[in-house]
């Protein structure tokens, strides 16, 4: 619920760097590449005036008016479409969908048109197709998807989820800047989390996709993740060091295309892996992730790759529901602990 | 900086001018880039449909006020103030349940904003303040057997088709005694027995639904109506699309109850569609349009009947617009910052309840005294709900991986055991 | 068993019974389960648009040729043969160069159906039999900045872009020398130099994309207009629905060539909406519909030209809906087994190419002779292109693996090697 | 292409049982459906009078009329939302896809609607969603998708795609009784093809969805796959086998929820894993079943799980870039040896 003051405070620049949450970080990143490059513009339903359902887009219509801040009717089709002809046309749409569930409607438009138009005619599409996903803040099941695996089997659409205010900047300016089509994912836990306020420089960087990063060092183990469930890796990881195991966090950041050297070094070195995520287990990018590893690393490893996910169900409403759909940091700290012992 | 008020004074006329343009009404898109001189069209050699290239100015202030006066046949109660349509074939009786249902509806919402500011409804609260008159006198004029889809703000249509207030209290606050037992919110669930076939959020998606709906009882037999709600908003959806042209070739009885309430979330009608009615949509897909003044719980039943009578009797699909407002804003955590100053005043004094009870009043239909008595059992019922609801403890945590498939042939989706163990 | 003739007469007549339905002309849904009887609606209480609810009876034969003469500015010459439009600002040489466009466009077709035969084609053969005029009279009144997005029968359009034969024949033998490498089929390409972006095989799809040209064009202050073809079938798709919405409310120079060849694969139009005309369509997205005799190239290009100023003007999207007739199956392998007798037959007399040819004599623009030239003329361009296209090498395998991505960033999606080695 | 012959046959009621090929045994197992539920009807573009663009569906009009034969607009997410509004209604849809590319447009209505129905609030969808898949018939990018991963990470949603002829039949009967929504892909190449004429009994049977069958018993490693290229699977076991080495092939017949247990067994067995499909191979279906394997069987296996795939590409139109595209026999003849040689 945005406050008073957080709505007065949004129609201002945003600072440039310093403290920030993960929406701020989010928000200085279009805003930037808006700056910078006049290409660049905002599509979407009630991005303009009212600054996006999650404010991401707030104030951007006051600096750069509403030719570059186009709010369309419901219809997701068009904006992709759209994001996609303007982009032939030289521009670089930043498309946002309301909840990533939305995304749906626009499926056919990102896999058939967006994903084959450079392979079929070598007009690439220099797109961004963004929006909040993910579960847990009890929004039912239209409004907690994740959908990377709705297009992972898909080749030309690259897919990012950042799950630091550092990387959500680097990251999308990274994906404004993409030749290609991107779809940006944000996990909707953590536009606002005070735990993600940290210190980002002032200048201008860019996080280059198809990168994951070593989120936390470790020896016994490793927890491959992204977005939000970097968080329960991290917890998980505490925990379990108390215990004398000691936990590696892989970070993906980037699920396709997917950096499978940073996957199998962490392999190599812990010999031990547990994958999470969030979306539902069967058919979820864990699969691929296991698939690369019992492929590729097979040789280092000392136990089975184990995935922790969530059930195979709709994410259900009430809280008691979601919580045991979701996985939970008890689950990992308890797959971690078995696997450590294997 | 500028204080609040200053900002949102800033802010709404901007969004004003976005909405009325340069003196077009609702006939706007945006101005984005290269503003063009607008020029009217050049008569088409044959057919030239038009109507859209309307030049002449309108004043700004209120369009939609006007918008509707042209077509209500507002009439007056002796102080001069709005009533609602006087022909009628309701009896006294039913006039009377109609209140009760206008009621219910707005005080089960109220009740719903008071559950969520003790954090006991889970979701978001999506009110139908200012709209009630629609989704009541819509459905009132259906049959038992008939069937529909309404939307979030069509809890009033819901409780007419009989769902029980306790269901919705429950459902909102994501009790295992709701109808979904928790699996999804607000009014996510159906009741195939009662004809009510509830949303998802997805909009438009409804739209297919209800022509299979209709499709599949047809070829049972059975001569029944199907109604599908949806917004200015949710008209562009290319579901809705999809799903009105195929009942309207196949000459099914779908009625749309296209809600014209100005705002999708925080866009205005004239972001969404280029037309002035929406019932200008029908042209399309060779069905009646019909526009009702929304905020009259009379014309809104009188329109259904007929058009329901329509449908019923094999002349298939057809669009009524309601010409209402959303008072609230899209849900509770909206601050509403896209409103031009003075519209919200203006709408309520339009307000249906207020409408109605004047035209009971007015029409000799009933007493004050007995509205009263009406208002004291809808809120005794409502604490009884509520108290029930309450009562109701949360699901089982298990219970999430039930019911996936038919569980006689697939098993519930428990959580695995992690390496053969647990 | 019945003989070929007898099943082709039977499933004639019942096509013929679903389409023109009980005597109501094109404005019938299938009468499956329940009958319902007809009846006509009620007035609506205050706007009712029920001009869909036509219950005049139409003879039955003929009712696509019937609509036609409606709009047709029919003129005949002294035999009373139909000729084109007379009105006309086209230059004798312009005339001339759209003849040219005529026959190359039904030439390169004749010789792909060859080709096919000859199993040099890859893929599937579609044509634009009969409907030639449509794609080569609308794309005429366009500039060179000026956007199409054609469907599959509209490689007239294609080719008066400037896209050459050769790029076509390569194209559909899969050749390496073809536009897309062989990646992609028939005029599956784009080229932005010349306003040209092929479509998707996904009916609808290019709708938003092309509002989206329009919507790109415009924030770079350029003044062009984009054009999406489209069939009776595609315009009931969603993608159709939302983009030409989209581009109606911001006012977009979309134009829509609706074209109205009475099939969608097997299925009669009268099972795709329940309009009477496509353009009728225009009404519910709020901008001018035209309807124009897609067999006269004059007519064509005159409207199209009308719309295209109106657009570029500032006036926003439109919709111009072509009546004509697909003479050929969907593809090579369909045997038109939907056929009622007789229809076909009846458009071979309406053929485009011998209206045009017809008028260009009578109105003394041309001499057989200069036809025949121009013919000889395409017809060895033809076999040049051929010829080249032939002379391509098929693509080399590992191209397969290029430029799924901008390959400066992501390398090539070669196959890997197994377990390591290879 | 249908010649004049075929046309005539068509319009006839197929036979029961018999030697028939894969179309004419999906043909008599829906006609049969037809027969013996009045609740079965059937819905999609031109598959009336025209009986669809594969004459899957060719002469059901002629014997059970317009009413259970419905030709619809173009408009696949009616065609879906139709469906469930009428299996709601106690309707037995089975929906057509003229290509199964075109469920893109309906993949919102499938995920969304019909996958989650059952669990919000107990109606479930007793509908089946079915059409040509797959490539290798030089059909370009937009005709050729196997589109079993776009649904995989869905709960709710049942996926089959039969090989041979027998199953082809069992199966759409068994997804016709189904009382949930069953996608039912069918290998375009597969419809008319020679190899694939078998006698199927006349008796009433169905395939139960769930179970895999072992086309193939082997003892030296296992081939995992199913639809067309069960038979290039069968094909290079073949050619192995000539090199002595025995392969198992493992057809899955239902892709969710997947016959686990027959992919174990077959695991332990012979040790060794080859998993094949046509989709590309990143984020393909092969991902759940390696996933599966290092999970439940990593104590059985001697050597890395090796998946065999399409490239990570659109699927090319041109003969010699498809064939590249595609995984071909000699593709899994070459990683067999090397797995066997591991
Ligand atoms: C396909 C889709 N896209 C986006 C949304 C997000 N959303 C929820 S409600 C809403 C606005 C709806 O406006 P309208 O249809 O006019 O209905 P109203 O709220 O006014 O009753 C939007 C955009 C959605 N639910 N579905
Ligand atoms: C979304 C979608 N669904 C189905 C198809 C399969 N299909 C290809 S062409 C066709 C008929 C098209 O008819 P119409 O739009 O009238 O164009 P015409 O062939 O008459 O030019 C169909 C159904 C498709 N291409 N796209
Ligand atoms: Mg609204
Ligand atoms: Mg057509």
């Amino acid at each position: 619920m945005s406050t008073e003051t957080k709505k007065e405070k949004m129609a201002e620049r945003p600072a440039r760097g310093g403290r920030a949450t993960f929406v701020e970080a989010l928000r200085q990143g279009i805003w930037e590449e808006m700056e910078r490059d006049p290409s660049v513009f905002i599509i979407g339903e009630d991005v303009g005036l009212y600054g996006g359902a999650f404010k991401v887009t707030d104030g951007l219509i006051d600096e750069f008016g509403e030719g570059r801040c186009v709010d369309t009717p419901i219809s997701e089709a068009a904006i992709v479409g759209a994001a996609c002809g303007a982009a032939l046309m030289g521009m670089r749409p930043v498309a946002e969908f309301q909840f990533i569930d939305f995304i749906s409607p626009g499926f056919d438009m990102l896999v058939n048109y967006a994903a084959k138009c450079r392979y079929r005619w070598g007009a690439g599409l220099p797109t961004v197709f963004r929006g909040p996903c993910g579960a847990g803040v009890h929004a039912g099941p239209f409004h907690s998807v994740n959908a990377e695996s709705f297009f992972a089997n898909t080749a030309g659409l690259k897919i990012v989820e950042p799950s630091t205010a550092y990387d959500a900047k680097g990251l999308i300016k990274a994906a404004i800047r993409d030749p290609d089509p991107v779809l940006y994912f944000e996990h909707k836990k953590l536009y606002r989390l005070p735990r993600l306020r940290e210190e980002i420089p002032e200048d201008d960087y860019v996080v280059e996709i198809g990168k994951a990063r070593v989120a936390r060092e470790g020896r016994d183990l490793s927890i491959i993740t992204f977005g939000a469930q970097v968080l329960n890796a991290l917890d998980a990881a505490e925990e379990l060091d108390r215990e004398g195991v000691s936990v590696e966090v892989i970070d993906l950041r980037t699920i396709a295309p997917m950096d499978k050297s940073a996957i199998i070094s962490s392999v190599k070195k812990t010999s031990k892996v547990l994958i999470l995520h969030e979306a539902s287990r069967t058919g979820g990018i864990g699969g691929e992730i296991a698939a690369t590893i019992a492929e590729e690393a097979f040789e280092w490893l000392d136990a089975p790759v184990v995935r922790v996910a969530a059930i195979d169900t709709p994410v259900p409403y009430s809280p008691p529901l979601e919580e045991y759909h979701l996985p939970q940091i008890k689950d990992v700290v308890n797959a971690g602990r078995k696997l450590a012992a294997y | 900086m500028a204080t609040k008020t200053e900002t949102k004074r800033k802010n709404a006329g901007k969004n004003k001018a976005a909405r009325d343009g340069d003196g077009n009404g609702n006939r706007r898109g945006a101005n984005n880039g290269n503003l063009i001189a607008e020029k009217s069209v050049e008569a088409a050699i044959t057919t030239s449909i038009d109507d859209a290239v309307d030049e002449k100015p309108q004043a700004t202030a209120a369009a939609a006020a006007q918008a509707i006066e042209e077509v209500a046949t507002a009439s007056v109660n002796a102080d001069g103030e709005m009533i609602c349509q006087l022909e009628t074939s309701l009896t006294r009786d039913q006039m009377l349940e109609l209140y009760r249902y206008l009621k219910l509806t707005r005080l089960v919402e109220e009740r719903l904003v008071n559950l969520y500011r003790q954090t006991k409804v889970v979701g978001g609260v999506f009110r139908s303040l200012g709209q009630e008159a629609t989704a009541v006198g819509t459905a009132y004029a259906l049959q038992q057997g008939d069937f529909i889809a309404p939307l979030i703000r069509d809890l009033g249509a819901v409780l007419v088709k009989g769902i029980r207030a306790r269901d919705i209290f429950a459902q909102y606050m994501a009790k295992a005694w709701g109808p979904s037992g928790g699996r999804d919110l607000n009014i996510h669930f159906g009741d195939m027995t009662k004809g009510f076939i509830g949303p998802i959020s997805h909009l438009g998606d409804m739209i297919p639904v209800m022509t299979g709906i209709a499709l599949g009882a047809r070829m049972q037999g059975k001569n029944l109506v199907a109604v599908a709600y949806i917004g200015d908003g949710g008209m562009s959806t290319g579901a809705f699309h999809e799903g009105l042209n195929f009942a309207a070739v196949q000459r099914l009885p779908l009625i749309i109850i296209a809600e014209h309430n100005w705002y999708a979330y925080s866009t205005p009608t004239s972001k969404q569609t280029a037309v002035k009615n929406l019932a200008d949509k029908a042209a399309g897909y060779g069905i009646p349009g019909h526009i009702v003044d929304g905020n009259d719980v009379v014309a809104c039943y009188e329109t259904m009947k007929r058009v329901v009578e329509f449908a019923r009797g094999g002349g298939g699909a057809a669009i009524i617009e309601a010409k209402t407002y959303r008072r609230k804003g899209h849900a509770e955590h909206d601050d509403q910052r896209y409103l031009p100053a003075g519209e919200l005043e203006e709408w309520e004094r339009k307000d249906p309840l207020d409408r109605f009870e004047r035209h009971l009043i007015s029409q000799k239909a009933a007493t004050r005294e007995e509205m009263d008595k009406i208002v004291a059992d809808v809120e005794r019922e409502i604490d009884e709900d509520v108290a029930w609801a309450e009562s109701s403890p949360m699901p089982e945590p298990k219970q999430a991986a039930y019911n996936v498939f038919d569980n006689t042939i697939v098993p519930p989706a428990l959580r695995p055991p992690v390496l053969g163990g647990e």
